[in-house]
């Protein structure tokens, strides 16, 4: 292959993966916007962006490896960060939501489900804390 | 010579005596300070006797020579008689006040405190230079105010001091701006150059005013009207006081200066038209109350007043003659007064009682001091063959020379007659009141003639009034005559010092005031029932009070109204100056330059809109606290963008690491805060609030644009070139940091390290209720640590510690550093707090954080004190390539020991603020409900 | 703009239309942000609006040719999670660090 | 550019200053943060714009963004958050003792 | 090696950054150690200070540049007569206040000495600094451990007024950087003297810009020197402060009126064109309007701190209103007031807490409390101070009024000056005597008794009485030195040469770098380099 | 062997991560890196409190692919649910007991539902024994907790776990 070809297959490759990076990153949030309640809404973000992002990452260390001498990897680091920490970031906001009993179209878990899992009820209950304060020491 | 700068110092140094002495016994106190003054007298006698041959000596030091002020003392005519009376009468008193004084009156301090009056009021008399003058004027009057507070538990004494202090002190400055003023005029502040100088005086622009601003140190000092308010209060103190201060010496500093100033100053229409009406009319006024006070200190008060008017109506009327005879009185009042003080003392103190309403037949009792009484009465009155009658009689003779200078001059020798006669008047109640006028019901105590010893005193004093009175050519004669000579700064006129003038006008006015003081006498009662109806109720003192409780009220309300305390209101001002600044900066000037300027791009103007709404969010919700972290988080991350965008990435790293610690920082504060901000403001105020907050961003958006729309060139340029050949690292921004200015970053992690420091103080002992619920009321969740965020915390940690190195390993050459190393690796650890608490995040954290921050700064200083070894100076840096089989080439600078110290300071004071902050909620548990929040 | 002579046409109107995608993207996570309701929305909105930054760092690296921007993407995405966990802890917790 | 730059600069103050002029004490913190956001950027960009040209140094480049304003900033960045630090700290130092979050200590 | 000589200029930074670090370092050990090594620093500064005096008092300016790089690339300490003096002052106050806290007030709360000499470490690098940036930073060193010092021992009052200080004090941080940023962003440097430089060269259509710097930044100083009306947040602060914190406030608001006093005759001296004498005006009529405020301030107060706070206000409106003059008259007078100022109200925050601490639960508020059994002792010292502060003979304060008046003497302001100064000097004086005579005169026979002060506590107040007096008597030596002072201040041009013309002390031949590290070959230079004002 | 090199999986990870973040291989960065991988799980080996071991790893990697694969494929499902008409999302909440019981395979299980196609867990009991998992198609809970056993959590028992 000539130099000017493989030039033209990296640039069509690398842009391929911006086109789909960012397009997917768009619709991480374009799903933000349109869906209905907040908890459909957390599955956008966690597997869009982080497949949008990932693949501009992608593009980056192809983009670097091919324009500068020796392999560009250290985007790599990045994608591992967002995959480790986006589904953890969903989890502790769904348990936010429901922590707060952030209403749901399709309806919340049943009531004690959630205060099995959260530790209290819909109403307040003052004296629960302590009670269930772990005694840590200082 | 040399005498006359230890004349006045000799009190000065023995004022320390008293104190000591009285420890010896009592009286020892006494013996002292007689010593003291006695040594001060022995040591005028032979500069005395040559100021007598009309000598003026004069002894001077340099001492302030750009100020003018120099250590200058002179002794001439006009102070020797001064420092005699100062000294003489001053004995006397010394003498009285040993017999005066209580047991249980602190005698040490007393007479501390009247060797200090002593030598102030030498000094002043005594001084060559004007500025010295003033010190010792000032002096008098603080010592006065001891000693007139020297009964401090008595409230009158209290307020009597201080309404003197006010307002001699106050005369005191008036007479400082005066004399530097008439320092101005002449170019010298020496007395002798100004008293040259009276021409030149008289012609300068600035004489007028130097003028007024001397009469009022005058007036107020010696008590003319409408100043002469604070001597009757003054009398709150013990008797020898005002014997000693209100006949012969501080009342008399202000015609001392009269006389003193009379060549440079007087003969002017100003001098005349200000100085006589003034005198006139004290003379009157204290003549006239003099006689209807019934308080015995109050009457010699008064009249002390009204014959210090005497004196300055003299010197205002400005002949050389009226000088003879101000001179004279000023001589003749001080013996007369002085032992009338000292004998309305004795009765005080023999009888308990001043009250004339109270007194009476005392004749009985003590008939040795109803004696000297009677003959200083009537020195005071004017009564021929006493002294006072021989000054007396020369005042009205010049009332009579000055009558015949205009039509309408008529009035002042009718007027004089007048004060003549009041002055006869009250003298005659004096005596009568006090002695005849019946016998004496429910005094105190039973009244008998003092000890001997208390009387002395007196006696000399009442001797001298009658040997001046008959033979005053023999006795004051020489001493006045060159006193004269010292006021005029001239020969004295010719005058005579006789008994008998023959038939003048003066002795007819003379008899009228005899015969009418003693009808104004006989007919006291019905005039005691009118002066109650009309004057009864004007009272100075009350007067004063009213004026210092309206200059209180006023000033607490100016204060109110400027220092309010309030945050708010300071901010506005602040906010307001700066405006204000910038604007009149601007005033008139082209705000836009003319540099080509860079293209909007979508993905910007985006990221401004970004911004935008995170800062606009951050404002309206700001009482939803909450969320406006949120929104603020927003601004913080575009504001990193922009950094990226253009060309710092170093900046947006650090932006980055300090935003992501703020927010967990200011997180950790909300939950001790209420969650919820109150709606408090009021519209205006929050319109207020707006405009100024809308001038505020217009004027630093205009200030932004100004700059950027303009070219510039800066020392970067050379920065830039030396970043490697200088600093050895490729990252310009870093070598700044680290090596250009690493001073200013060994300032800013020292203020981080005391940022830490207080932090760590305040939270000490800090005593917050921990919210059991969240605002909504909903109990916390019981899940503490998560268990997915815990494990995979734990798994970022190594990672974040990798990426951390890295960071701080490159910073020289590529963007990172210490300070971004150390805000990873503690946001690192941190996650590590969040995800598994504290206790158990703890338990695996090796050792102290604390001893980090100092060894970080340390290191940092070691660094730079490294280069004083090879002998350059502080923090300069050094850096180099080794070369290492296999591992090739390594780079090292110096610079990585100070940017490790960073690093350690960063990572210490993170956590230590954080951690600290957290534990709060942890050692703190208090179970209650916060109310507060639960109302909001 | 700093124009790199070696990118070619595609890779320039790949990253022209990677940045305006990734922009209406940024906007559209704004617009959630703005709105909410809850605060769980806000945090994922704000969790997004890091993500979406760390593309817009990731096109800018390519755009300029530049690896100077890496870091800063990895340091959005590190702290992007950290701010997401505390925001969230305070929502379950109100003591972040206990 | 410029003109984004400096309404910018202009509405971080604006808020800033807002917020500063509140009564309790976090929104005023808020103010201080966005205040120092303003400086920070204005400060910054006093070295004027310029992009993709960051001031560390490579061999075929002769363009560098002005370094200086960078660290100036980097230091002003640092103290303000050691300046934060301490308000916030001494917000809550103040609420424990004055029993409320108003800055003047009362209720109003 | 090095001759420690070449780093006089530092030292006196460095000293207290060491002692700091130190005490930081010693976290947890007993007070008698950290006493011992405060005190030990405070007379190492003390005698570095004299040093550095006694260096420049011939005229000379040390010039010190750090890490080696001139300026107005590298950040540069300038000592001339006025900062050395500057920096002395401040030692001989430490000493002080250091004497006094070591009774017993350093206790009330915690980190009294690390706040104590990082406040001192910043104050001396204001003085010293060349640099505005740098300037900016060593005010954040000073301010942000007077915040510390200022909550020291704790409790609601301070709280509330160290919110108020720190906030006001936040927002003054930020106009300081909007200034600097705008003079480096026309300017395009740092150092004061390139920056007196460019400013002389400044084309018109820039003219605007800079004023508006230069305009902000008086603000800032202006907020430290408690001008009015930024003077707000001063009486609250001091008032609240505890008196070992507060008496080396004393300096504090000196810090601003030599920032105004070094910014505005260096960089918009004589030489600055359209912009030459930009502040003289508003210093001389806000000046005299602080000397108005302040009073109404003393005859308001309530307690004995407040009032000295405001006397504090009235003697910053004192020193201002004379750099308002502008004639080396007019600055010599005000730095020789400046001086003994900063030394008087010290002592009499000092003399404050005796009171106070004496008078039990009536503390230092101004009203008839218990007898006190050395009414004499604490009355008379109050008296001294309370004298020198009015400006009554014949102490400081006297010399000081008289020459900041004489200078004002052929000037139009002199009808302004003179009134104002005189009368306020006579209202001060009464709400003095009030004070003094209800504190220590007035009792009140229910109010139990009142302790005997500790008279160790009370040394350093004396030692300052006696100072108050000296320094009348050597009024003539001291205000040659300030007359010397104000002279190099007013011909900048001496400055800017000194700085700028000053050798690089390590060339990049001579640097030191890797070759002659490994090689163990230096060659020192010269490290503070001497010229003489009044050479070249 | 074991104090002085905790983690050596961890270690070998770390070494090429600092390779990745430096991109290059000269021997100096490989000895500096190996010194970091050396250090830092000495000191954070405390922070590791649960012990892994890896039985299978082949397994471990194979499930790796799968979830990597899902990912692509979990964005496609939730692009066309986003992008179509939103009456086709029929959400719910599910209620999963779990088998797996260490922390680690907990956690990577609740993480690898969240990666894959339309499934998102919410909520972990505190005592791990059940997860609520929201899904954007929650009618047929069974089958997809049927699915997530058989894709994910099976081999996790298997690789991690001792059955
Ligand atoms: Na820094
Ligand atoms: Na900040």
């Amino acid at each position: 292959m000539t130099t000017e070809l493989t030039t033209l297959l990296v640039e069509i490759f690398v842009a391929l993966l911006i086109l789909i990076g960012a397009g997917f990153t768009l619709l991480g949030s374009f799903g933000l916007v349109r869906l209905r309640d907040l908890y459909e809404r957390l599955h956008t973000p966690t597997k869009a962006t982080t497949l949008g992002v990932g693949s501009l990452l992608i593009a980056s260390a192809v983009f670097f490896t091919w324009r500068e001498p020796g392999v560009s990897l250290h985007e790599v680091l990045v994608a591992v960060f967002l995959f480790i920490t986006a589904p953890v970031s969903a989890h502790l906001i769904a348990k936010a939501a429901l922590h707060q009993r952030s209403p749901s179209r399709s309806g919340l878990p049943p009531e004690t489900l959630l205060e099995k899992h959260d530790g209290h009820g819909a109403k307040p209950r003052p004296d629960a804390e302590t009670k269930q304060k772990p005694s840590q020491p200082g | 010579m040399t005498n006359l700068p230890l004349i006045v110092l000799i009190p000065f140094i023995g004022a320390m005596l008293p104190p000591w002495a009285v420890m010896t016994g009592r009286p020892w106190s006494a013996w002292v300070t007689g010593g003291v003054a006695l040594a001060a007298l022995a040591l005028t006698i032979v500069p005395g006797l040559s100021v007598m041959q009309g000598e003026t000596l004069i002894w001077q030091l340099d001492w302030f020579p750009a100020l003018g002020l120099s250590l200058a003392f002179r002794l001439d005519g006009l102070a020797l008689l001064f420092v005699l009376m100062i000294l003489i009468i001053g004995l006397l008193v010394i003498l009285y006040a040993r017999w005066y004084l209580a047991e249980q009156d602190p005698m040490g301090r007393f007479y501390a405190y009247l060797l200090l009056f002593m030598g102030s009021m030498l000094g002043l008399v005594m001084s060559e230079n004007l500025i010295q003058l003033l010190m010792f004027w000032e002096l008098t009057s603080i010592s006065s105010f001891l000693l007139i507070s020297y009964w401090r538990q008595r409230a009158d004494a209290r307020q009597g001091a201080r309404i003197a202090l006010a307002i001699t002190g106050g005369g005191g400055l008036a007479l400082l701006g005066g004399i530097l003023l008439l320092g101005e005029i002449v170019g010298s502040y020496d007395l002798s150059a100004v008293l040259a100088a009276g021409k030149r005086i008289h012609a300068d622009p600035l004489y007028v005013p130097a003028l007024v601003l001397i009469l009022l140190g005058v007036f107020t000092k010696s008590a003319q009207f409408p100043f002469h308010f604070w001597l009757p209060h003054a009398m709150a103190a013990p008797t020898p006081v005002s014997a000693y201060l209100h006949s012969a010496t501080m009342v008399k500093a202000g015609v001392f200066l009269l006389a003193r100033l009379f060549p440079a100053l007087s003969g002017s229409e100003a001098w005349t038209w200000i100085v006589a009406p003034v005198g006139l009319l004290t003379l009157l006024v204290g003549a006239y109350n003099a006689f209807f006070k019934h308080d015995l200190k109050g009457l010699l008060a008064y009249s002390t007043i009204s014959h210090l008017g005497l004196i300055t109506l003299l010197f205002g009327i400005g002949t050389p003659l009226a000088a003879v005879a101000g001179v004279f009185h000023i001589m003749n009042h001080a013996t007369f007064k002085a032992s009338l003080f000292m004998a309305a003392g004795i009765i005080d103190h023999e009888a308990g009682t001043r009250d004339m309403r109270r007194l009476a037949g005392l004749w009985k009792f003590m008939p040795q001091t109803g004696l000297l009484a009677m003959i200083a009465a009537a020195a005071m009155a004017g009564v021929p063959l006493l002294n006072g009658f021989l000054s007396k009689e020369m005042f009205f003779e010049k009332t009579v020379y000055m009558a015949s200078f205009a039509e309408s001059f008529w009035l002042l020798p009718v007027l004089a007659t007048i004060a003549g006669a009041l002055a006869v008047a009250y003298s005659l109640r004096f005596i009568h009141d006090v002695f005849f006028n019946g016998t004496p019901t429910d005094l105190p105590r039973t009244p008998h003639d003092p000890s001997r010893w208390m009387l002395v005193p007196v006696e000399v004093l009442v001797v001298i009034c009658i040997a001046v009175g008959i033979l005053p050519s023999l006795t004051f004669g020489p001493l006045l005559g060159i006193a004269v000579g010292a006021v005029l700064q001239a020969p004295a006129p010719d005058y005579s010092l006789k008994v008998w003038h023959g038939f003048t006008p003066a002795l007819g006015m003379s008899m009228l005031a005899l015969a009418g003081g003693a009808l104004i006498y006989a007919i006291r009662q019905p005039l005691f029932r009118w002066h109650e109806t009309l004057f009864g109720r004007i009272d100075a003192r009350a007067l004063f009070e009213g004026f210092e409780r309206a200059l209180l009220w006023s000033s607490r309300a100016l204060d109110q109204l400027i220092h309010r305390r309030s945050l708010q209101f300071m901010l506005m001002v602040l906010i307001s100056a700066a405006l204000v600044m910038l604007a009149r900066g601007f005033w008139g000037m082209p705000i836009t330059g003319s540099a080509t300027l860079l293209p909007i791009d979508p993905v910007s103007t985006s990221a401004a809109l970004c911004l935008a709404a995170g800062a606009i969010g951050t404002v309206v919700w700001h009482r939803q606290r909450w969320t406006a972290l949120v929104m603020l988080s927003v601004v913080g991350l575009i504001i990193a963008l922009a950094f990226v965008k253009l060309s710092a990435p170093d900046l947006a790293l650090t932006q980055l690491s300090v935003e992501m610690v703020t927010i967990v920082l200011l997180l950790l504060a909300l939950h001790f805060l209420p969650k919820r901000t109150p709606r408090e403001s009021s519209l205006p105020r929050k319109l207020r609030d707006l405009l100024l907050a809308l001038l505020g961003g217009g004027a630093t958006a205009l200030l932004t644009w100004a700059v950027l729309t303009r070219p510039y060139d800066s020392i970067s340029g050379w920065m830039l070139e030396n970043s490697v050949p200088g600093g050895g690292g490729t990252n310009v921004v870093n070598v700044i940091l680290v090596d250009f200015r690493g001073f200013d970053t060994l300032g800013e992690i020292t203020v981080l390290a005391i940022a830490a420091i207080g932090i760590y103080m305040m939270l000490r002992d800090l005593r917050l209720d921990v919210p059991l619920t969240d605002d909504q009321g909903r109990p916390w969740s019981s899940d503490v640590n998560p268990l997915i965020l815990a494990t995979f915390s734990r798994l970022l940690l190594p990672l974040a510690l990798m990426v951390a190195v890295f960071i701080f390993l490159r910073g020289h050459n590529l963007p990172g550093g210490g300070f971004i190393a150390g805000l990873i690796i503690s946001v690192a650890l941190v996650m590590q707090y969040l995800a598994n608490g504290i206790a158990w995040t703890k338990l695996r954290l090796s050792g102290e954080l604390h001893p980090l921050i100092g060894l970080g700064l340390l290191l940092v200083t070691a660094t730079g004190l490294g280069s004083w070894y090879f002998g350059y100076p502080f923090l300069t840096s050094t850096h180099g390539h080794l070369h290492l089989p296999v591992i090739g080439d390594l780079e090292l600078a110096s610079v990585m020991l100070f940017d490790l110290g960073v690093m350690l300071v960063v990572i210490g004071i993170t956590l230590v603020i954080l951690i600290r902050l957290g534990r709060i909620g942890l050692v703190q548990r208090r179970v209650a409900i916060d109310d507060s929040d639960l109302k909001r | 703009m700093n124009e790199l002579p070696e990118t070619g046409l595609i890779l320039n109107l790949a990253l022209a239309v990677g940045f305006l995608l990734v922009t209406v993207a940024v906007l559209l996570s704004l617009w959630r942000l703005l709105i909410g309701p809850d605060q769980p929305d806000r945090i994922l909105a704000l969790d997004t609006l890091y993500v979406n930054t760390v593309a817009l760092l990731v096109l800018l690296d390519i755009k300029l040719a530049s690896s100077l921007y890496f870091e800063a993407a990895l340091l959005i995405a590190l702290f992007g999670f950290v701010g997401t966990v505390a925001l969230a802890k305070f929502l379950t917790r109100g003591d972040i660090i206990e | 550019m410029e003109a984004l730059i400096a309404l910018s600069v202009g509405l971080l103050t604006a808020c800033g200053i807002y917020l500063l002029l509140r009564g309790r004490t976090f929104p005023v913190v808020l103010g201080i943060t966005l205040l120092s956001y303003a400086v920070n950027l204005f400060l910054f960009v006093m070295g004027r714009l310029s992009i993709g040209v960051p001031a560390i140094l490579e061999p075929n480049r002769t363009d560098y963004a002005d370094p200086l304003p960078q660290a100036l900033v980097l230091t002003a960045i640092v103290i303000g958050f050691g300046m934060t630090a301490f308000v916030v700290v001494l917000a809550l130092r103040a609420r424990a003792d004055l029993g409320n979050d108003h800055v003047d200590g009362r209720e109003p | 090696m090095t001759d420690l000589g070449n780093h006089v200029v530092i030292a006196p930074i460095l000293v207290p950054l060491l002692t700091g670090t130190l005490l930081v370092l010693l976290r947890g050990s007993a007070t008698p150690l950290r006493r011992t090594i405060s005190m030990l620093g405070i007379q190492l500064l003390l005698a570095a200070s004299l040093w550095l005096l006694l260096q420049v008092a011939n005229g000379d300016l040390l010039v010190y540049q750090l890490g080696s790089w001139a300026a107005p690339y590298g950040i540069v300490l300038v000592a001339d007569r006025l900062s050395a003096a500057m920096v002395m002052v401040t030692s001989v106050l430490a000493l002080f206040a250091m004497m006094h806290a070591i009774q017993g007030s350093d206790r009330r709360g915690r980190q009294y000495h690390v706040l104590f000499q990082f406040l001192l470490m910043g104050l001396n690098g204001a003085f010293l600094t060349g640099d505005l940036f740098n300037l900016f930073v060593f005010f954040e060193i000073l301010l942000i451990a007077s915040y510390g010092m200022l909550l020291h021992g704790g409790g609601a009052a301070r709280s509330k007024a160290g919110l108020h200080y720190v906030v006001v004090n936040l927002v003054g941080s930020s106009l300081f950087l909007f200034a600097v940023g705008t003079l480096y962003g026309v300017l395009g440097t740092l150092n004061m003297a390139d920056l007196a430089l460019r400013v002389a060269a400044l084309p018109p259509e820039e003219v605007g810009l800079v004023r508006a710097a230069a305009l902000l930044l008086f603000v800032v100083f202006a907020l430290k020197a408690a001008l009015v009306p930024l003077h707000l947040w001063l009486p609250g602060a001091y008032s609240a402060a505890g008196p070992a914190s507060v008496a080396l406030f004393a300096i504090m608001t000196k810090v601003g009126g030599y920032s105004i006093l070094r910014v505005y005759s260096l960089i918009f001296g004589a030489e600055a064109g359209p912009l030459a004498n930009l502040v003289e005006p508003w210093l001389l009529v806000l000046g005299l309007l602080t000397i108005i405020v302040g009073t109404i301030g003393v005859l308001a107060s309530r307690n004995l701190a407040l009032l000295v706070a405001y006397l504090v206000v009235i003697s910053s409106g004192s020193i201002l209103t004379a750099f308002g003059l502008g004639s080396q008259a007019a600055l010599s007078a005000g730095l020789y007031y400046s001086f003994q100022s900063a030394l008087v109200t010290a002592a009499l925050f000092m003399l404050t807490e005796n009171v106070a601490r004496t008078r039990g639960a009536f503390a230092d508020q101004l009203r008839a409390g218990p007898m006190l059994p050395a009414a004499n002792l604490l009355g008379g010292l109050f008296l001294v101070l309370a004298l020198a502060v009015a400006g009554v003979p014949p102490l400081s304060g006297f010399i000081g009024k008289v020459l900041i008046i004489q200078a004002s003497l052929d000037t139009p302001a002199i009808a302004w000056i003179m009134a104002i100064v005189l009368s306020t000097s006579l209202l001060t004086l009464m709400a003095l005597a009030r004070a003094g005579s209800t504190l220590f005169f007035k009792t009140d026979t229910n109010a139990g008794a009142a302790t005997l002060p500790d008279t160790a506590n009370l040394v350093p107040v004396a030692a300052v009485a006696v100072i108050s007096l000296l320094y009348v008597v050597f009024a003539s030596p001291i205000y040659s030195y300030t007359e010397a002072a104000a002279a190099q201040l007013l011909s900048p041009a001496d400055y800017i040469e000194a700085v700028l013309d000053a050798e690089t002390q390590a060339s990049d031949e001579t640097r030191l770098d890797s070759k002659t590290l490994i090689e163990g070959e230096t060659t020192p230079d010269g490290m503070a380099l001497p010229s003489h004002a009044g050479g070249h | 062997m074991k104090t002085l090199f905790p983690h050596p999986i961890l270690s070998l990870m770390l070494l090429g991560l600092w390779l990745l973040l430096v991109n290059s291989i000269s021997p100096g960065q490989i000895l500096l890196g190996a010194l970091l991988a050396w250090l830092i799980p000495l000191y954070t080996a405390r922070f590791w409190t649960a012990q892994i071991h890896i039985r299978r790893p082949l397994l471990l990697l194979k499930l790796t692919g799968t979830v990597l694969v899902d990912i692509l494929t979990a964005n496609i499902a939730v692009a066309r649910l986003i992008l179509g008409p939103r009456a086709h999302i029929q959400p719910g909440f599910i209620r999963m007991p779990l088998r797996v019981k260490g922390n680690v395979s907990v956690s990577l299980l609740a993480n690898i539902i969240t990666l894959t196609p339309g499934t998102l867990s919410a909520s972990l009991s505190p005592d791990r024994s059940e997860l609520i998992i929201h899904a954007l198609q929650g009618n047929e809970p069974e089958a997809i907790i049927a699915d997530i056993r058989e894709r994910y959590e099976q081999p996790l028992l298997d690789a991690l776990e001792q059955t």
